[in-house]
């Protein structure tokens, strides 16, 4: 942990009784809540929430910065001695970027894609008028050395897009060193990232944060990451303030019970489903190779076997080709050579050849349901669709089966079925989008990265969900997912792809236990854990086993 | 009826400006016969007489009242334009939506053949056919409404490029929903905003357009009263100061700034520029 | 840059295609319209023996399939024919019209480009202050004018009023630069107002569009100036779009002005092409056509190659 | 050449008597508004003229000149046999004098010796014959070659004189010489050089000719007139759109125009720097029907949409008052034989239902053909005139044409649509050109037998009175039996700069007689 943690330097910003509106629909509504907040010179301070907890909002607000929408309603915020609410804009400016940074959630969108990264480092230094060109360049290099990342003197020369996504955020904060400020807002660093580049990311932050002495607000939604990286945590919901404390006696003794729902959030199990006695397996992929455009292979003779009623999950990093695999069970991209077989019957490689009963048994769910449900119709509709197109239902009869669906998936029906689904969270949108699967009566549900979109506990009652259905119904799933704790929670089987091939596959059990495949074992390394002293611990026992002459697989993002 | 007020009382004052501008115009169109004194084309005084009692805005080149013709005007321009845009709306957005959904040869093919038709000056294109066909108003309608459709299919089909890739889409595809359902159930109303938007902006242009043709000696046929030959048949007055020609001109800008307003109030409306989160 | 220059010649041999498919149903256009134009010099003293001299001394006679091919055949060799009526090499006939035109289109395009992109550069700079305002209302209307009514009212009241320019565009080649400047300032002018305001509302909706990006943010919290922002974060990126848009307008410059042209009496192509339309002369018909369909062709081209030279994410692959 | 040489070879004596042009009063013109009282006429200056006409296709062929741009072009590079005067007289140009036999058969015409074409080669019977014969011929495209078609033959008896023989007896044939496309043109071996190179014995050069824009022109230096082209140069712009020709003579980029918008003329004639000009002569407008095709097939019917028309009305209405109502016939006023005592015909809606009725119709309705190409406001003179009609029970539908090959479409082809003419100086000249049975341009395929019998009659006719005598009764015959209703005669009306002077205007054409860059000078 940080070496100066603890409540001992000086008091660097001070929030009080922060409130901040946000505009919706003409109304100026509250979303945070009068929040008291205390950070003190080289403290890391994590801020942890799901979605809507404000904790973006209030990092951004120690900028004395509001997003175009909303705006801070009341109390106070001190950047050392100046009230950020009283500055000018004037004031406001030259502070930023200067004496306070910010390190965005998605670097590749956050760096300026028509210019080149060292000019987007040297931009601040030189327009606070800090420091000339040339020698904030010179600082680029040494910072992206420190940073580790590849070839440190012309990295800086390349265009963002021309940077894997890992070493833009690494290069990000780099950029937020660059006028050696005070304090940096991260703001979710790493949730963009694969977990194993994850890693060196968080192991980065750490390093110049320790080095330059520098105070942070770390904003995440993952108790794990933050447990690595803060002195302090504040947990915050609705935009008011949960509970705060000391990292450590957080994790080891939470006080509320919010804190401790996310501290448990990867503790979901399911049971084995029984295997599969039938000889031929609902579905089967064989030695399916596939391409974009006939060029690029993004799968390389992959078989995948999943029998009837049970939870195979694909787990691999971005790149993986685990997507396309869908694609191609779907139909939606032929392969090039293989075959895909449903119930021992190898179905046309294209869905447009598939006949309408061949495409009801295997449906399709999305990871975004933001995109996978149509704005402009209702849910009678949306859920009603498959219910007259596949089984020919109409009037009572489909009205009658739309709402046992909707109980299904723990929906009140006289609530929602006339809703749209902009007038839904992101978890009932999602539960909608299992719900129309359902409505075809399938055999097989395809599940891509359906909860990589949702905050940890309204996934995890997804995942509830969807376990419940497959209990009930005794459907089968493919579940296509990078993220392990999905992985460990619902499976029965795993298959771990990289770079188009399958790495390794097996049993939830096999895998989990080692000996693993290099690969795999990186996956399994990488996952953080509720231990403050997992980072460093990983971090030390790597360069343990590389000192030993061990090969040891780092990330797939170099 | 309530949301409707809301709505008007969030608007600018130049989208309620324009609101009223288009339904005064509207209103004009329907009721014409009611309110003119005269008959279309009737000559009822000698020409170019002064405004004044009897004739409000005064008489045109040929003794016929301004007013009236002015209001036959609205009837007949507006009616030709809209009638144009629909046309060209029908056609353009149905291959545009074609295009995308079915991709493939067919995109290219259609694609193509816009890409050969925009490459003529639509203007001469305009002038070529007309030349052949003579000018009456349903080729006239036709005619322009072919011409314009190039844009909005080019329109649609971005449109819909961008629909054409969700989720929700391929969700109906593998569905197994033919490309009709998929047109006019899953793209259409979603791409409806911009679309209703370029069709203010089309209608302003076709408007335009008909009045230039009319310039050009290819207009609508007398004694129909029409905006665009109006102006060109009292054009020299200007010269001399003389407002007449401006009355019809005044028209024709007033209703595209009106609808222009009203397109960009709308835009501004349906575009998202609004807050994340 | 291979791939550039591979996007180039592909595109131009399409291009090519283009043209092709366009001479074709100019010309079988021109042959359907009623009446040719052995009947059209002549006129109203076109009698059936003198049509038929005529039909036979230009070749008309012959049937419309050899005729496109003898000049097509011209064509490839870059002969575009001679015009029917007066005998002249088109494109000694259409040289110096060109000029002309691509003179006022370049005219305009000066005043109006640099106008357009500042006003749409302040306009999202300024957004939603009385400036954006003003300059919206302004715009707005201006593209709601037809356009021979914008040309109007400047000649009434900059030539006939105030007597600063004239009111024709008299040009010839012996002019001086600037006296052919001044001469065209009018017809530049109306068609400035006309286009001024599409170029300036993309400029300014393209820049707006990012203004919501997170590099945008991102540059707001490295404490750089607004202005800074808008033209060194925003308008490089929105570029492409701009550029789309200018060409769009300017390949209008080129191919959309007859009416301007004829209301200042200007010598452009456009006049020599509704002219010779209206003569039935076909190869100056064909070659003005072509060479606008080239201009919208060759415009597009560059329009893309901008944006792909704009653009680091296209100019420097992976 | 001096000005004595130039009285002496003037009109004779003889020669009136032999064209029978007596007291020379042909196409006189009334000159509405006189021009600035003659002074001594000074040199120098530019003479900028702004011509509604003129397109990308003209060519300085006068065989193929249709529009008053090439036509006042052509009159200032060309000079033509004979030349009709601005009091209307036929006067000797190129030709020094002529004689005719009694039959009128045989022209022979006598050349004034010692011109020079532009090019230096002085002007001979040669290049006379190869002009005149440019018109003629199987694959002539001249318009000219309808009106010289009763040439027989036409050859040169030495170097300065030209024997023309007719095929039949024609007693106008002087005054065809003047046509506008009968340019003479330098020839070499019996053939022109180049039609279209602009060389002519005409009192400008060519300096500059770009077709539908501009032609500038210098003043010949060895012109043979000495009391004409006054000015040093000329530069002829094409200003087809009438705004944009107004706004340039009142902002002074032009000196002069033809065809005023007439709904503005009051306006353009308060301006202190411009006034109007205006001239009456043979231009007329008509309504043609086709005698060939129903309903027109009947003379009641025909009578019907004569009476239908108020023709005061259209007078004051399209042409403001610039003009004069018709009486059915093309002669106009100023012409020499215009039957003075023919009643002029009323708008009288209760004689068009009589003839109607007469026709055994109770109402009538009818396509009515027009185009702004046809004559500036025809298809607003259509719309009045269903207005008008529509009293006497006539349903007239107005159809515009598109102004594009409106006159290879249209006129000719239409059964009723209305039509311009230019008129021409002679009586026989007109009927010839659009009255006679089977001529190409009788657009109303009327065909009268006493008509046309009468016709070679009085062009073979060296009397004048019995001339006379004839074309009255040929113009009560047209506007009782004719095809075509002649509701209006139009003046030319012109606006010209103060700073311009001329003499009398010639009536017969727009602009001088199409002479005014040669005829007019800098005050």
């Amino acid at each position: 942990m940080t070496s100066n943690g603890g409540n001992n330097g000086e008091v660097l910003l001070e929030m009080r009784g922060l409130r901040i509106e946000g505009q919706s629909e003409d109304q100026w509504n509250e979303i945070v809540h009068g929040i008291d907040l205390t950070l003190r010179r080289g403290e890391v301070l994590g801020l942890i929430g799901e979605s809507g907890a404000g904790k973006s909002t209030i990092g951004i607000a120690s900028m004395g910065f509001a997003r175009p929408g909303c705006r801070i309603s009341g109390g106070s915020i001190v950047f050392d001695g100046m009230d950020l609410r009283a500055a000018s804009d004037e004031q406001l400016r030259k502070l930023r970027g200067s004496r306070i940074a910010y390190v965005a959630q998605s670097a590749a969108a956050a760096f300026n894609p028509a210019h080149k990264l060292i000019d987007q480092y040297s931009e601040a230094p030189v327009q606070h008028g800090v420091k000339r060109k040339g020698e904030a360049e010179k600082e680029a290099m040494e910072l992206y050395r420190r940073l580790r990342l590849p070839d440190p003197e012309n990295i800086g020369f390349r265009y963002p897009h021309q940077v894997s996504g890992g070493q833009l955020q690494r290069a990000m904060t780099a950029m937020a060193m660059a006028c050696r400020p005070d304090l940096i807002v991260f703001d979710e660093p790493t949730t963009a990232l694969d977990v194993t580049t994850q890693i060196e990311v968080l192991a980065a932050i750490k390093d110049v944060v320790e080095e330059f002495n520098t105070a942070a607000i770390y904003i995440t939604h993952d108790l794990a990451v933050v447990a690595q990286m803060a002195d302090r945590i504040m947990v915050l919901r609705y935009g008011d303030l949960v509970e705060e404390d000391n990292a450590r006696d957080m994790l080891a003794n939470p006080k509320e019970d919010y804190t401790r729902q996310l501290l448990a959030v990867r503790t979901y199990r399911k049971e084995e489903a029984p295997p599969d006695e039938s000889p031929v397996p609902l579905l089967e992929v064989r030695n399916v190779t596939a391409s974009y455009g006939g060029r690029v292979i993004v799968l390389d003779d992959v078989s995948v076997k999943v029998g009837r009623g049970r939870t195979v999950a694909v787990v691999g990093e971005s790149g993986s080709g685990k997507s396309t695999l869908a694609r191609v069970i779907t139909g939606l991209l032929p392969p090039s050579e293989g075959a895909v077989l449903f119930d021992g019957e190898e179905l046309p490689a294209t869905y447009k050849k598939r006949s309408r009963d061949q495409l009801r048994h295997a449906q399709m769910i999305y990871q975004m349901p933001d995109t996978a449900l149509n704005p402009r119709q209702r849910i009678r509709d949306i859920i009603g669709r498959p219910v007259s197109f596949y089984l020919g239902l109409k009037g009572a009869d489909r009205e009658k089966r739309i709402r046992e669906l909707l109980e299904m998936i723990e929906m009140d029906p006289d609530e929602f079925i006339d809703r749209l689904p902009g007038e839904l969270s992101g978890g009932q949108k999602q539960r909608i989008c299992i719900a129309r699967a359902l409505a075809a009566e399938p055999e097989l549900i395809i599940c891509d990265e359906v909860t990589s979109a949702l905050d940890q506990l309204v996934a995890e009652e997804i995942l509830k969900l969807l376990q419940r259905l497959q209990d009930d119904l005794g459907v089968t799933y493919l579940f296509i997912t990078h993220d392990l704790a999905t992985v460990r929670a619902i499976s029965d089987e795993v298959v771990v792809m990289l770079e188009g091939r399958v790495v390794e596959q097996g049993g939830k059990a096999d895998i989990f236990t080692p000996p693993h495949d290099p690969y795999t074992d990186l996956l399994l390394s990488s996952v953080p854990e509720m231990d403050p002293d997992w980072l460093d611990n990983l971090l030390a026992d790597r360069a343990a086993r590389k000192a030993r002459g061990e090969k040891v697989m780092e990330t797939s993002d170099q | 009826m309530a949301q409707i007020w809301k709505l008007l009382k969030s608007a600018p004052p130049t989208a309620l400006f324009g609101l009223a501008v288009i339904a005064a115009y509207i209103l004009v169109a329907i009721f014409g016969p009611l309110l003119t004194p005269y008959g279309e084309s009737e000559i009822v005084g000698s020409q170019f007489e002064l405004w004044g009692e009897g004739f409000v805005l005064g008489t045109d080149n040929l003794g016929r009242d301004m007013l009236t013709r002015l209001i036959y005007g609205a009837r007949n321009t507006i009616g030709i334009a809209f009638v144009t845009t629909c046309l060209a709306f029908l056609i353009g957005g149905v291959l545009g939506l074609l295009a995308t959904t079915l991709g493939g040869w067919a995109d290219q093919l259609l694609g193509r053949l816009v890409d050969v038709l925009m490459a003529i000056p639509i203007l001469i294109f305009a002038l070529l056919i007309l030349t052949i066909t003579g000018t009456s108003v349903p080729v006239l309608i036709l005619v322009i409404a072919v011409l314009d459709s190039t844009r909005v299919f080019r329109l649609a089909r971005s449109v819909s490029m961008n629909i054409v890739v969700l989720d929700f889409v391929e969700a109906a595809r593998l569905r197994g929903e033919g490309t009709w359902w998929i047109i006019t159930r899953e793209i259409l109303p979603n791409a409806m905003p911009p679309l209703v938007a370029e069709f203010g902006l089309r209608f302003c242009f076709v408007f335009l357009f008909i009045s230039a043709l009319s310039f050009l000696g290819l207009g609508i046929q007398p004694p129909t009263a029409d905006w665009g030959s109006m102006v060109r048949d009292n054009a020299t007055l200007i010269t001399y100061g003389d407002i007449t020609p401006l009355l019809p001109a005044g028209a024709i800008a007033l209703l595209t700034v009106g609808v222009n307003f009203v397109v960009d109030w709308f835009l501004h409306k349906t575009s998202g520029i609004r807050d994340d989160k | 840059m291979a791939k550039i220059l591979k996007m180039v010649t592909q595109r131009l041999a399409l291009g090519f295609l283009t043209l092709f498919v366009v001479s074709m149903i100019i010309f079988l256009g021109v042959e359907l319209l009623p009446g040719d134009f052995a009947q059209e010099i002549l006129g109203q003293s076109a009698t059936p023996e003198t049509v038929a001299a005529f039909r036979r001394e230009l070749g008309l006679d012959l049937p419309w399939y050899t005729r496109y091919f003898d000049w097509l055949g011209g064509v490839v060799q870059g002969d575009f024919g001679k015009s029917l009526a007066s005998r002249r090499d088109v494109s000694d006939l259409i040289g110096g019209r060109l000029l002309n035109t691509l003179f006022l289109a370049a005219v305009a395009a000066a005043i109006s480009v640099p106008v357009a992109m500042i006003l749409g550069v302040l306009a999202a700079l300024y957004r939603n202050t009385l400036f954006d305002r003003t300059i919206n209302v302004f715009t707005l209307t201006s593209i709601s004018f037809p356009d021979f009514f914008v040309a109007y009212i400047l000649i009434l009241f900059l030539a006939v009023n105030w007597n600063i320019f004239p009111s024709i565009s008299n040009v010839s080649s012996d002019l001086g630069f600037w006296e052919h400047v001044y001469r065209v300032i009018l017809p530049a002018l109306t068609l400035t107002l006309v286009i001024v305001a599409h170029m300036m509302r993309m400029t300014r909706a393209a820049i707006i569009n990012l203004l919501a990006s997170p590099y945008i943010e991102m540059a707001m919290l490295k404490g750089i100036s607004r202005s800074r922002i808008v033209t060194h974060h925003a308008l490089p990126n929105a570029l492409a779009p701009i550029i789309n848009v200018i060409v769009i307008n300017l390949a209008f410059l080129v191919v959309g002005v007859v009416v301007v042209e004829v209301v200042f009496v200007y010598p452009g192509l456009g006049q020599l092409l509704v002219d010779s339309v209206a003569k039935r002369d076909i190869p100056v018909v064909q070659a003005s056509c072509l060479i606008f369909a080239a201009t919208y062709i060759l415009l597009n081209l560059t329009a893309d190659v901008l944006s792909i030279l704009t653009n680091p994410r296209l100019l420097h692959p992976k | 050449m001096s000005e004595e040489t130039r009285k002496t070879t003037g009109f004779t004596r003889r020669e009136v008597l032999a064209t029978g042009a007596a007291a020379g009063a042909i196409a006189a013109g009334l000159s509405i508004a006189p021009g600035i009282a003659r002074a001594a006429p000074k040199k120098g200056g530019t003479l900028r003229l702004g011509i509604g006409h003129g397109s990308t296709t003209d060519t300085l062929d006068t065989a193929t000149t249709t529009d008053l741009y090439m036509q006042v072009v052509g009159n200032a590079c060309y000079n033509y046999l004979t030349e009709v005067s601005n009091s209307g007289e036929l006067v000797p140009e190129l030709a020094q004098s002529w004689d005719v036999t009694p039959d009128a058969k045989v022209w022979t015409i006598k050349l004034r010796k010692g011109v020079e074409f532009h090019n230096g080669k002085t002007m001979d019977s040669g290049d006379v014959v190869a002009s005149i014969n440019h018109h003629l011929g199987e694959d002539s495209k001249s318009a000219a070659k309808a009106i010289l078609e009763p040439i027989a033959e036409v050859k040169a008896d030495g170097k300065d004189t030209v024997v023309f023989t007719m095929k039949t007896g024609n007693a106008d044939f002087p005054f065809i010489l003047s046509d506008y496309h009968i340019g003479i043109m330098p020839a070499k071996d019996g053939k022109l050089i180049d039609p279209m190179s602009g060389v002519g014995c005409g009192g400008y050069i060519i300096e500059n000719f770009e077709p539908g824009v501009r032609t500038t022109l210098k003043r010949n230096p060895n012109y043979w007139k000495t009391d004409r082209a006054h000015v040093d140069s000329a530069e002829v712009l094409s200003i087809t759109d009438v705004t944009a020709r107004t706004n340039a003579l009142t902002t002074g980029e032009i000196d002069a125009m033809d065809k005023v918008d007439l709904k503005t003329a009051h306006l353009l004639a308060r301006s202190k720097k411009v006034r109007l000009e205006e001239v009456s002569g043979t231009q007329h407008f008509t309504f043609a029907m086709r005698t060939d095709t129903d309903p027109f097939t009947d003379n009641n019917v025909r009578l019907a949409l004569k009476y239908a028309v108020d023709r005061e009305a259209l007078v004051k209405t399209i042409l403001l008052g610039h003009g004069v109502v018709g009486n059915d016939h093309p002669i106009g006023r100023s012409n020499q034989y215009h039957a003075d005592d023919l009643p002029q015909r009323q708008y009288d809606p209760d004689k068009a239902k009589f003839h109607l009725k007469k026709a055994g119709l109770d109402s009538l309705k009818v396509d009515f053909s027009a185009a702004d190409a046809a004559f500036a406001g025809a298809v607003d003179a259509g719309v009045l005139y269903k207005e008008h009609a529509a009293k006497a029970g006539i349903d007239i539908n107005v159809v515009r044409e598109p102004n594009d090959g409106y006159w290879s479409n249209v006129w000719l082809k239409k059964p009723f649509c209305a039509v311009y003419w230019g008129g021409r100086p002679t009586e026989d000249w007109m009927f010839s050109t659009a009255y006679a049975d089977g001529v190409p341009w009788n657009d109303t395929y009327w065909k009268h037998d006493r008509f046309n019998k009468l016709l070679v009659e009085a062009r073979g006719e060296l009397d004048g009175s019995k001339r006379r005598g004839m074309y009255f009764e040929m113009q009560k015959i047209v506007s009782e039996e004719g095809g075509v209703v002649v509701p209006m005669f139009a003046n030319y009306v012109m606006g010209v700069s103060n700073k311009v002077a001329h003499d009398k205007l010639g009536a017969n054409w727009a602009l001088d007689g199409f002479r005014a860059i040669e005829r007019w000078w800098f005050a």
